[in-house]
């Protein structure tokens, strides 16, 4: 089988080698790619959206649809670890592997934990709530909050995280995250606009439609934000115990 | 912030043959906890290469998703699956 | 000047602690060692390198140049708290996992185990 | 202000599989309710949206976030788009109200989460069937296939590894198809069908290497997603091993959206005549595709398992669809459309019926069809009706897909998929011939038998009439009903549906 495998793999690298040949030059402005679209983003993308962050203007409202269903993705991926992996009977733990406890010990470690995780926290959202201005979004500040979470269950453990952040919660906040963006959409639906025309927000905030369309890119980069950030902290409870969340790495 | 494609090509090679060696050795490694703390090098490398082209939305994403949690969590799973074991 | 003259000293005093630490990460004989090389090197040398950065971006004195001078300085902070921190975590780890340690093997002439001890631990520790 | 309810068909699933995720305490009742709600619901807007396709005539674009394309993302549902959503919302519907007794059963806790994936699968399918964007595609297919590995892997035990062996191909596959629209979107900066249409038609980028190379590793990604035949083996493990639930709504349903993804590339974003005459592959493809259907039938012939034998008579199918599109003539597209229509009714009935059975009898061998029609009469009709419209007998809808295949490809001069396509028939019939045997003639023989092979002695000759609850009987006589009636209106369908969506070049 392996001789096999390889011969598919390097005919598969051959093809891909090959498909370059062709391509515009690297950084070339005159590619297509460069020239099609791009330009009426960078051109129009201000004054339509209101953000000067074209990428988070492209991400969350041009292509809004796509963000809302890549939120959903990663939404699936928790609910999925979480019905293969999670299991509440009480039965014989299948694991078996030596895991250290310490309870009671390691003041460094929750030291440095007590004084990095909150500025950790602040910069999460820093980023979250600074897309509109610089590179960052609802899945980089999500992503970082919930860092936080895992090195706090890294530094303590997981029993005293999983009581700060409880399993219930985390699930409830995977799916509200993407209840808000899915939410925002449906609000524009039902003020006569399309699903997800931020420009409906415009009637209900008092603004105009270009304003709406940046608070509408505001709100649902939080909403990424929750579900993103609950969604790393529940993959981790789920794969650090193992399903049983007695305990973690 | 210009981007100049002679200034720094010497780099980009060198970060694409850690990348290429970084993948090789996840691959051939002993052990499934190296093999992802290797990973995590290779996603590291990654991040630098996005930065090199300007994509710091991108290379934002790769440090925060696939250096730091990812690797925490590959880290986390592999210790299931037996962490010395041979494949 | 006496800015420039500082920060080419502590630029090339980061670089020495860097070989330092390259060559003690290669050459040091237990798992303990090469992680204090490790730790303790890489943290000065980078605080080295981030500071003479620092300074360096304050010769053109700006209010551009003090954020970026503030950022830096936060960097070193975090370096500073984190470096060390997670070297003293692997070491701990290395305690728990009883990683055993390496002595002189001309000192316990008797104790040969010892040394093929740390032999196979290195190789499971190094993998 | 547009007509809104393009949108309604993708949200409500989508809506139901949040609210799923946060509705545990409510228990199992109000879960199952809301699920049959909101595929009700969506299936309407499927309805709704062919009825005015049918009526206008021309294809309905819905843009999302008001952004005109291609800087935006919108919705484009035609005729063929329209009827394979409606094939969706119908078979996620009867196989939701089916799941009633066997979800629960494989699911003693969390059955609201196994019900949000079950949504979540189905908005996904529901979105690649009407996406215009070739991103929005892949991501689509992305949820897909993430709330299938989840739902395949709930089968427990063996399960497992065969949907690990599924994730990875699959990935590979996504892989394939991302890659392809990354040299596509490189060498044309557009993501949008219309618009990459329009670009890739131009002089020259139809002579362009990236652009047939993308499309090969599209092609590539798309086959392996739907297990066309040298890249199908993961696909009869994990389809056998799942939970009855789960493979109700995933044998029918994940191969079939594979296959119009194939047609959709193929025939709205690049053209027949730069596939038939630029790349010109169709005869490979028709061998491997008539290997697909020869291999998969006999393979299945050789299964005692009933539900493996059943998957490999869906690569079997795969290869029907597949050689049709690759024809190049409207017989043979006609056909292949028309198949994903039938082959998700046929396989979706057939699944079912054997679900009822083996939920009534705990064997999954070719050994519970013994004495079916005695016991469990309506299940074992919808079982002959199923297994009738795959051997392709007339009242059912599957003689009118082999015919317009067969015709296609004697159109063609394909004379090897011909052979292929009545070497299959003639399979499949002593394939259900076998089993249909055992259940009509099963119970005569040996009296003690069809009671149970647990209680030999109590043969009192006296046959217990023992159907599946109603929840699985309903859906089971729909499906049926809806195989015949496909059959008898195939002209209808075929006149308002499939004629307008035949490519431009046949």
């Amino acid at each position: 089988m392996k001789p096999f495998a390889r011969i598919i793999l390097f005919l598969c690298a051959v093809m891909m080698l090959t498909a370059t040949v062709d391509l515009p030059d690297w950084a070339d402005p005159g590619s297509p790619a460069s020239t099609h679209l791009s330009p009426g983003f960078i051109e129009q993308g201000y004054h339509e959206t209101a953000t000067p962050n074209v990428v988070t203007a492209v991400l969350a409202d041009y292509r809004s649809y796509d963000t809302l269903f890549e939120s959903v993705v990663v939404f699936a991926a928790s609910l999925v670890v979480m019905l293969v992996l999670r299991r509440t009977s009480t039965g014989t733990s299948r694991i078996k592997h030596f895991r250290p406890k310490r309870e009671g010990r390691d003041t460094i470690l929750r030291g440095a934990a007590q004084s990095i995780i909150p500025v950790m926290q602040i910069f999460a959202l820093y980023v979250l709530f600074h897309g509109h201005y610089s590179p960052g979004g609802g899945f980089q500040g999500g992503v970082i909050f919930g860092a936080s979470f895992i090195l706090l269950s890294l530094c303590y453990s997981l029993k005293f995280a999983m009581q700060r952040f409880k399993e219930k919660m985390v699930l409830i906040c995977c799916a509200c995250g993407a209840l808000l963006y899915a939410g925002i959409g449906a609000v524009c639906l039902a003020m006569g606009w399309n699903f997800l025309g931020y420009a409906g927000l415009a009637g209900l905030l008092g603004v105009t439609d270009v304003m709406a369309r940046s608070h509408g890119i505001l709100a649902v980069e939080a909403g990424v934000g929750i579900t993103v950030m609950a969604v790393m902290v529940s993959l981790y409870y789920d794969l650090a115990s193992g399903g049983d969340m007695e305990e973690g790495l | 912030m210009t981007w100049d494609a002679n200034l720094l090509w010497q780099f980009d090679m060198l970060i694409l043959l850690m990348m290429v060696i970084c993948a090789v050795a996840a691959l051939s490694l002993k052990g499934l906890v190296s093999s992802a703390v290797v990973t995590g090098a290779y996603s590291f490398f990654t991040c630098l290469m996005w930065t090199h082209m300007m994509a710091v939305d991108v290379a934002f994403t790769e440090a925060a998703v696939g250096a730091a949690v990812s690797t925490v969590i590959i880290v986390a799973t592999a210790q299931y699956i037996n962490p010395w074991s041979k494949d | 000047m006496i800015i420039d003259i500082l920060v080419i000293t502590m630029m090339i005093t980061g670089l020495v602690f860097f070989t330092g630490t390259t060559v003690g990460i290669i050459r040091f004989p237990d798992f303990y060692t090469r992680v204090h090389a490790a730790g303790k090197g890489d943290t000065l040398s980078t605080v080295m390198f981030l500071g003479a950065m620092s300074l360096y971006i304050l010769r053109d004195f700006s209010g551009e140049s003090l954020l970026t001078f503030i950022k830096l300085i936060l960097i070193v902070l975090y370096i500073f708290i984190a470096s060390p921190t997670a070297t003293h975590a692997i070491i701990d780890a290395g305690y728990e996992f009883r990683v055993p340690y390496w002595t002189r093997p001309s000192d316990k002439p008797s104790n040969e185990d010892d040394a093929t001890d740390i032999n196979k631990t290195m190789e499971d520790i190094s993998i | 202000m547009m007509d809104q309810t393009p949108v309604f068909i993708i949200a409500i699933p989508l809506f139901a599989s949040l609210l799923l995720t946060l509705i545990g305490p409510l228990g199992p009742r109000v879960a199952y309710g809301l699920l049959i709600g909101a595929l009700s619901l969506s299936l309407g807007a499927s309805l709704a949206t062919m009825v005015r396709v049918v009526q206008t005539g021309q294809a309905i674009h819905y843009y999302m976030g008001d952004w005109l394309p291609p800087m935006g993302i919108e919705l484009v549902i035609d005729h063929l788009s329209a009827a394979v959503l409606v094939m969706i919302g119908v078979c996620a519907l009867l196989s939701g109200i089916y799941s009633m007794h066997t979800a629960g059963q494989d699911n003693h806790d969390r059955l609201n989460n196994y019900y949000a994936l079950f949504s979540l699968l189905v908005t996904g399918l529901l979105g690649m069937a009407s996406a215009g964007d070739v991103f929005n595609l892949y991501v689509l297919l992305e949820i897909s296939a993430l709330a299938s590995y989840g739902l395949l892997a709930r089968g427990g035990g063996k399960a497992y590894f065969a949907t690990f062996k599924y994730l990875v191909m699959g990935t590979i596959g996504a892989c394939f198809y991302l890659l392809g629209v990354g040299y596509i979107y490189i060498m044309t900066g557009s993501l949008n069908m219309a618009d990459l249409a329009d670009i890739l038609s131009r002089e020259s980028l139809q002579e362009s290497v990236s652009i047939r190379i993308g499309f090969t590793l599209i092609i590539l990604g798309i086959w392996t997603k739907m297990a066309l035949f040298p890249l199908h083996a993961w696909l009869p493990n994990a389809y056998s091993r799942a939970g009855t639930a789960t493979a109700c709504l995933i044998a029918p349903l994940m191969t079939k959206v594979s296959v119009y993804i194939m047609l959709r590339m193929m025939f709205t974003v690049f053209s027949a005549d730069y596939i038939f005459n630029q790349i010109a592959w169709s005869s490979l493809v028709i061998y491997m595709a008539s290997a697909a259907v020869v291999l998969g039938m006999i393979t299945a012939f050789a299964q005692r398992d009933m539900r493996k034998m059943l998957t490999y008579i869906i690569v079997a199918e795969i290869g029907y669809m597949t050689g049709g599109a690759w024809l190049a003539n409207t017989a043979g597209y006609t056909g292949a459309v028309y198949h994903i229509l039938a082959d998700g009714l046929m396989t979706l009935s057939l699944f079912m019926a054997v679900g009822a059975i083996i939920y009534r009898t705990g064997d999954t061998s070719a050994n519970a069809m013994q004495g079916i029609f005695r016991r469990m009469p309506i299940t074992a009709a919808v079982f002959l009706i199923g297994a009738a419209s795959i051997v392709g007998i007339p009242p059912t809808c599957g003689f009118f897909s082999k015919w317009y295949l067969l015709q296609g490809a004697v159109q063609a001069g394909a004379w090897i998929f011909v052979a292929a396509l009545l070497i299959a028939g003639l399979m499949a019939a002593i394939i259900f011939f076998r089993l249909l045997e055992a259940a009509f003639f099963g119970n005569l023989d040996d009296e003690g038998l069809s009671v149970g092979h647990s209680a030999p002695h109590s043969g009192t000759g006296a046959v217990q009439m023992r159907e599946a609850p109603l929840t699985m009987l309903v859906p089971l006589a729909v499906a049926g009903a809806a195989l015949l009636g496909l059959g008898i209106y195939t002209n209808e369908v075929v006149t308002y549906l499939i004629r307008w969506s035949v490519p431009a070049g046949f």
